[in-house]
């Protein structure tokens, strides 16, 4: 983490119980008090506990989790929408929950734009007055602004509806009047909850595209919750998984899709289109296992569904693994290839295998 | 058994000596600091003897314009102007026209004055409980406790005329300003709020940007009785020496004359209609949102 | 006796208001009936007497001051005017504080007040004198307006302000006393303020013109009134027809009777004022102090039960 | 050029007669139509003397008890019940308790009749903007006439006493109510209508499960002004001989009495403080959702 | 269609134009007026241009396409919330557009449930009391709404929550309020719009389930909204795809992915994964290309995914396809499997010709 650009975000031992006295029963869940425990004896809801996570500048930390297990809770915290009841959140090495209202106010309007999950327009306002909304509160020329905003309602897809009025509008469109409002403030941090719930797939992945693009270029870090594991392996340079306010595990697509910390992770990754995740490099059998270099070589990260692609039409036999530098690290043959795209279990024990040999 | 049929209220002596010590304060306080506050008002007063001036000097013909011009540029509406015209023809023809420009004149003042006070208290209302609490009993106090009760120590304080006047019509009708200002904000929508918190709005620019705005309805109904609310305290207004309809009114009732007080107190209606329709034409235009449906 | 039950409109000056509880009173402990007061304003009072017969009684009605309404109702006979409480009538005129006429010995007449409009200014025109009128609608307010024409006070610096009500016309004097400042305007006794406030009425300098009076000084649209002192105005009791058929001859004869000097009654105010007295403990008051006035308006019987009930 | 300056109206003499005829076209009409109109307010005006009866003649305690009882039932917090048996107890010591007893009886009814005629007009109002349109100028009227004009004619139709009081009064309480209660009905999220409409829910349904349900906020607040406002009119409907805490204000004002008059004053306060605080706390617990917050 | 059972649905000839004077319009646009024209023209928004649609009762049927397309109009026409501006909609043969207000009302009580893309709940109602809100609407008595409502609620897994307001719960949550609240209807059509977008992958596995078990149950005909290409695959007996108002497309989950009708929609089903959709017999090569029976068997209906799986471990060599009494159909190749789960192209051409040889 360099110090000297943008610092990224810490989450340190953060907990919010939802409640009256909420101070009172920190303590008690700490040494172990559970959700349903808190709220059958005290009528208070846990909804975070002991978060750790860190997102490194630049980097997209995907937010996933059943429904209610706290990931709006979480992503708020970031921008100090709610107040922790205990625990740290350090936004470019500050702590957010100690800033003053006045530094707050200049943090949210610069470090910060949010996506909201049911979208919190101004009902009120045009489409483009939505959109300006966050620089008008910064104190950008109108003008200005309004190049800005229609640069964005063009990129997500609205140009000619910016004089309607929000409820003028389809969900998705309303969504996408939200992520415009969001991008134009060009905040280097993103907070973006279920931000593409409400559109179809051409448009979403139109969207995806957006995000990678900004990300590339000018380094946002961004902080995005999905229920879509395409997405989230997509985007997600790293990824946490939530239940009942706990983060379960973290980790890169691969490790969570290869290593599920338990059966909730297992069952939740299921349903991925494993071809498209999951690298050739995790199911080779390592070098020795076989005799030497036989013709076919293909590059060890590429994903099994790339691999296949190339592979379709080649003759039968072992097939090289190779690294970038085009040194030999193993052999996969096509049908262990075809088989592990179908196949959890299969290559969930070989990576673990793997995994082993690596440590 | 007496004191169960009869309530076993305070010594009439002690009572009577009571009420003798209140007065004597309150004498005694108009004796020492009566000049002072009236001072205090002088500019106001100033100010609205000129207005009257000039609603009455001024030719009829240009006071119409002028009127006309204001509720066309506030309403755009035809309409409206129109109504407005009539109405103030009407009130001519039937021989009121003095009498309801001094009315104008000082209602004009009250309303807004009265939004003026009443906007940025009901908006410190909603933002807290704890004001809310305070305020509330005291706007009770100001709309029920009658103005009978007041006229006559307001009077000793301040004289006869304008200023008291306006001070008993702004006491009476400023709570619904207040009151509905302070509903309409508390009723925004949790959600929109908290978008433009995170958005880093201070509070200045959530309360123009978002409470206002989305409160405008509400407020405006606010708007609505506090026109109401005064039109109906000019007869009240009237007994501290208000000149306007409230003296003929006060008059028709003394003697009698039936038909004058209804010409006279259509002649207020027909204030109240204008004051009302130009601005709730002008609250709408603030809010076109409102007309687009989705469906 | 068989009285039934009388309604007795009090209404909300002091005079009234003790006169209609001494009615109560005697009614009720002498001659049987089962009376009740009820409070309303006079115009509205005396309006509902001549269209609909109630209340029955209304004590103390100042018939000069009152416009129409009882001119029209006596003209149509639906209320019958039966003797008078004040035989000695009400007194009517321009006053000024008490202190004020010591302070300037020179003012005795209209006249004289007239020559120094700088001793009471208008608050909202101080370039001018100011002579409080009494509130729209009373006939003592179109007098005053008349007399101020008739005197030229207004080529002498004047103004006239419109007080409004009774409660502005009080409050002004009531502030102008406090402050010891000065006031002059229009004012009627016997009433609680001139109790309270002492206060010397101006002479207008020339006697009582009936003719002028009828003629000019009490028609609003008259244009050139001439001077002339107030005449003593009558106060009588007014019944509602209905009433004063099935009321029965004694009770009549009681209404008839009572009355009281300006003397007596201005006593009983002052001690009602000092004692912020209602206007039943007024009459009870009354009662116990001066069996000799209240006894030679009722027949011997009734006022051996009233004395018994005290 | 003098059509300039003046403004050209009736003739006087004109003027004058139009008056008279009206005046004594109604003058007529009273005498002719008084006794039938006043015969159908009759179970009206028994109710309200019963009602008054029972208020007064009640041993103290026991109407203490009653109260008590209404309040606590309707907000279930001690907090207002004790507030009430305080305003009750000094009430009762400064002596001022059948008055009181009255004025509450009166007003009780009054809010009561207002609620009830003026929400199903405000419903009305709210499902078409035809209605609206003419109901709005009519409450313009109720609220701006002065009551003063209308109370001769209700005296000529129906004398003085309760029942004109009580006419005077609800004419004069209820504006708000309808307006307000439109208002929110009107205000009432599109979307969840929607979901209303989806599963068959017919007008009444709707009205009762959604529409009057969120916009109760805005509905008490209408409740609260006619409350206001009906308390303001206790010393106008004691000029017509509604009896009650109006007179003894009267009567202060006649005699200078003012510390009577602030009592007296106060006492009307503290009715207006216990019907609002307990119809408000009340309407609070039918919207038990809006104390929970998200986040 | 069965006559005696409940019909189905049918859509006709359906416009829909947003604006005041709509009905003007109908005759230009059935003319071919475009939506861009008749905005910028008229200053009216085209919603559906000329809708047919069968649906049989007892069939899950999908609606898809770009956000803003008319999906949310078009659904909400089936009940009549939106009034079409031409055409027919016979639910059960009865046209929902000419029913009286009175009937219209009945209908809706019985005939149809609704789940709301934004949710639509009741704040002022607890959980419970906005689940029985559709019984309550209908009459039956509390004790027995309550039970249906409780059942549901833990079928939805809230469970402990029913007494808890909207605004206490998670976006999920709500939008499972939503879908409790429309199952407890217990009507022969549901009309879900986008009614899982805010769920998480597990439970939204769970309630595809619940809905398809209800289908099999009770055959319900259920309309359902997605943007998601996996759940319209899953659910979806009949799949329809709209644009600018208009179906582009129609048929069965094969069609779309194997045969989409244009470029639009192939786009659209570009990233599903094939191997789940594309049955086996799609892709190989009719009988008679090569020699007779070879050793391995497998079903036809298989998916691709199925058939990976199960020939994983098995020796090389083409595999014979036949149908359900084990008649020989064609054969296929390990290596064409594994490719036409990757190559979108190619599986393409073949169902082609397929098709061409099935008509
Ligand atoms: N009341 C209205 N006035 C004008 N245009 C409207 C109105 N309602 C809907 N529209 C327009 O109709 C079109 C279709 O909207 P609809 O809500 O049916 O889209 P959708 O397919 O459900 O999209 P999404 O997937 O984003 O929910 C949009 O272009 C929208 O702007
Ligand atoms: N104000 C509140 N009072 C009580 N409980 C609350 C409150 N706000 C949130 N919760 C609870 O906190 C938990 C987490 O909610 P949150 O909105 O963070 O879930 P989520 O992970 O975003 O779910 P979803 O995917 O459905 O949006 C839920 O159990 C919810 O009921
Ligand atoms: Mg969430
Ligand atoms: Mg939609």
């Amino acid at each position: 983490m360099a110090e000297h650009a943008f610092g990224g975000i810490a989450i340190r031992h953060l907990y919010k119980i939802f409640g009256p006295d909420a101070g009172a029963h920190v303590e008690a869940v700490r040494n172990g008090l559970t959700k349903t425990e808190l709220n059958e004896r005290h009528g208070h809801v846990l909804g975070l506990r002991d978060i750790n996570i860190e997102m490194p500048s630049g980097s997209i930390q995907v937010i996933m989790g059943l429904s209610g297990s706290g990931k709006s809770t979480l992503i708020r915290h970031i921008n100090r929408l709610i107040d922790p009841t205990a625990g740290e959140v350090l936004v470019d090495g500050v702590d957010v929950v100690k800033m003053p209202e006045a530094e707050l106010r200049e943090f949210r309007r610069h470090q910060t734009a949010m996506v909201f999950q049911k979208f919190a327009l101004l009902p009120h306002r045009s489409v483009l007055d939505n959109t300006i909304f966050g620089l008008e509160i910064q104190g950008v020329a109108r003008a200005q602004s309004i190049d800005t905003a229609m640069r964005w309602l063009e990129r997500v897809g609205l140009k000619g509806f910016e004089h309607k009025y929000p409820n003028q509008l389809s969900g998705g469109m309303q969504q996408r009047v939200g992520l415009a409002r969001a991008l134009a403030n060009d905040a280097p941090v993103l907070l973006m909850d279920e931000a593409y719930s409400a559109l179809d797939p051409l448009i979403r992945t139109d969207m995806q595209t957006v995000l990678l693009d900004l990300q590339k270029e000018i380094k946002k870090t961004i902080v995005f919750i999905t229920h879509d594991l395409d997405e989230a392996l997509r985007l997600g340079d790293q990824i946490a998984i939530l239940r009942d306010g706990e983060v379960i595990q973290q980790g890169t697509s691969q490790d969570i899709v290869l290593r599920p910390a338990d059966d909730y992770v297992a069952n939740f990754v299921k349903e991925v289109n494993r071809g498209r995740v999951v690298h050739v490099e995790a199911i080779m059998a390592p070098l020795g296992a076989t005799a030497a270099d036989s013709g076919q070589r293909i590059a060890a990260d590429l994903t099994i569904e790339e691999a296949v692609r190339t592979l379709a039409s080649a003759p039968e036999g072992d097939i090289t693994v190779v690294d970038p530098s085009g040194m030999p690290l193993g052999t996969v043959t096509f049908r262990q290839l075809a088989g592990a795209m179908v196949n959890a279990h299969e290559t969930n024990d070989r990576a673990m295998a793997i995994a082993a040999n690596a440590a | 058994m007496d004191w169960f049929y009869q309530f076993p209220s305070m010594d009439d002596n002690a009572l009577r000596n009571l009420k003798k010590v209140i007065d004597e304060t309150f004498r005694g306080f108009t004796r020492n600091y009566g000049d002072l506050i009236e001072g205090f008002f002088v500019p106001l007063q100033h100010f609205l003897i000129a207005s009257e001036r000039f609603m009455t000097k001024t030719p009829w013909p240009i006071i119409t314009l002028l009127i006309l011009a204001i509720a066309w540029a506030a309403t755009r509406s035809i309409r409206i102007a129109a109504g407005c015209l009539v109405t103030l023809l009407l009130i001519g023809y039937f021989d009121m026209w003095d009498d309801t420009m001094r009315t104008i004149s000082m209602i004009f003042v009250c309303t807004i004055l009265s939004i003026a006070i009443g906007l940025p208290i009901g908006i410190l209302m909603s933002r807290s409980d704890r004001v809310q609490r305070v305020v509330n009993p005291v706007l009770d106090v100001m709309q029920t406790m009658p103005s009978f009760v007041y006229l006559i120590p307001v009077v000793m304080l301040l004289g006869i005329g304008k200023v008291p006047g306006l001070i008993a019509v702004v006491i009476y009708a400023i709570p619904p300003m207040i009151r509905l200002t302070n509903l309409g904000i508390r009723l925004v929508d949790k959600d929109v709020l908290e978008a433009a918190d995170a958005f880093g709005a201070d509070n200045r620019q959530k309360l123009f940007k978002v409470q206002l705005p989305l409160a405008l309805p509400t407020i405006m109904a606010g708007i609505n009785q506090t026109i109401m609310m005064a039109l109906a305290m000019v007869v009240i207004a009237s007994m501290i020496g208000v000149q306007g309809l409230g003296q003929p009114v006060l008059k028709a009732i003394a003697n009698q004359y039936f038909t004058l007080g209804i010409f006279n107190g259509l002649a207020i209606v027909g204030i109240a209609i204008m004051f009302d329709r130009v601005s709730q034409a002008y609250g709408e235009r603030l809010q076109k949102h409102r007309e687009v449906v989705h469906g | 006796a068989d009285c039934g039950s009388v309604t007795i409109a009090s209404m909300n000056w002091q005079s009234a208001e003790v006169i209609s509880n001494l009615d109560k009173i005697i009614l009720n402990e002498g001659y049987g009936c089962s009376a009740e007061i009820t409070i309303g304003d006079t115009v509205p009072t005396i309006t509902s007497m001549a269209e609909k017969g109630e209340p029955d009684i209304a004590p103390e009605a100042w018939i000069d001051l009152l416009p129409d309404v009882v001119k029209k109702g006596t003209e149509e006979g639906r209320i019958v005017k039966v003797g008078s409480p004040l035989p000695d009538g009400g007194v009517q005129g321009w006053w000024i504080p008490k202190y004020f006429a010591d302070a300037h010995p020179d003012i005795k007449t209209i006249p004289d007040l007239l020559k120094h409009p700088d001793l009471i200014k208008d608050p909202e025109d101080p370039s001018k004198g100011a002579i409080f009128n009494g509130p729209q609608g009373w006939g003592g307010t179109v007098v005053t307006a008349q007399l101020y024409k008739a005197f030229e006070a207004e080529k002498a610096g004047w103004t006239l302000v419109d007080t409004g009500s009774a409660a502005g016309l009080d409050g002004s004097i009531a502030k102008a006393y406090e402050r010891k400042e000065g006031w002059v305007g229009y004012y009627w006794a016997p009433t609680a303020l001139l109790g309270k406030y002492e206060m010397v009425q101006l002479e207008a300098g020339v006697p009582y013109d009936a003719a002028e009076w009828k003629r000019c000084i009490t028609v609003a649209e008259c244009t050139d009134p001439k001077p002339s002192a107030w005449p003593v105005d009558t106060i009588v009791t007014l019944v509602a027809k209905p009433f004063s058929e099935k009321a029965g001859p004694e009770v009549m004869e009681y209404l008839n009777k009572r009355s009281w000097s300006n003397e007596t009654i201005a006593k009983l105010m002052a001690w009602m004022t000092d004692n912020q007295a209602s206007g039943e403990e007024g009459a009870k008051h009354f009662l116990e102090e001066n069996p000799d006035i209240w006894k030679k308006w009722v027949s011997p019987e009734a006022a051996a039960k009233i004395e018994a009930a005290l």
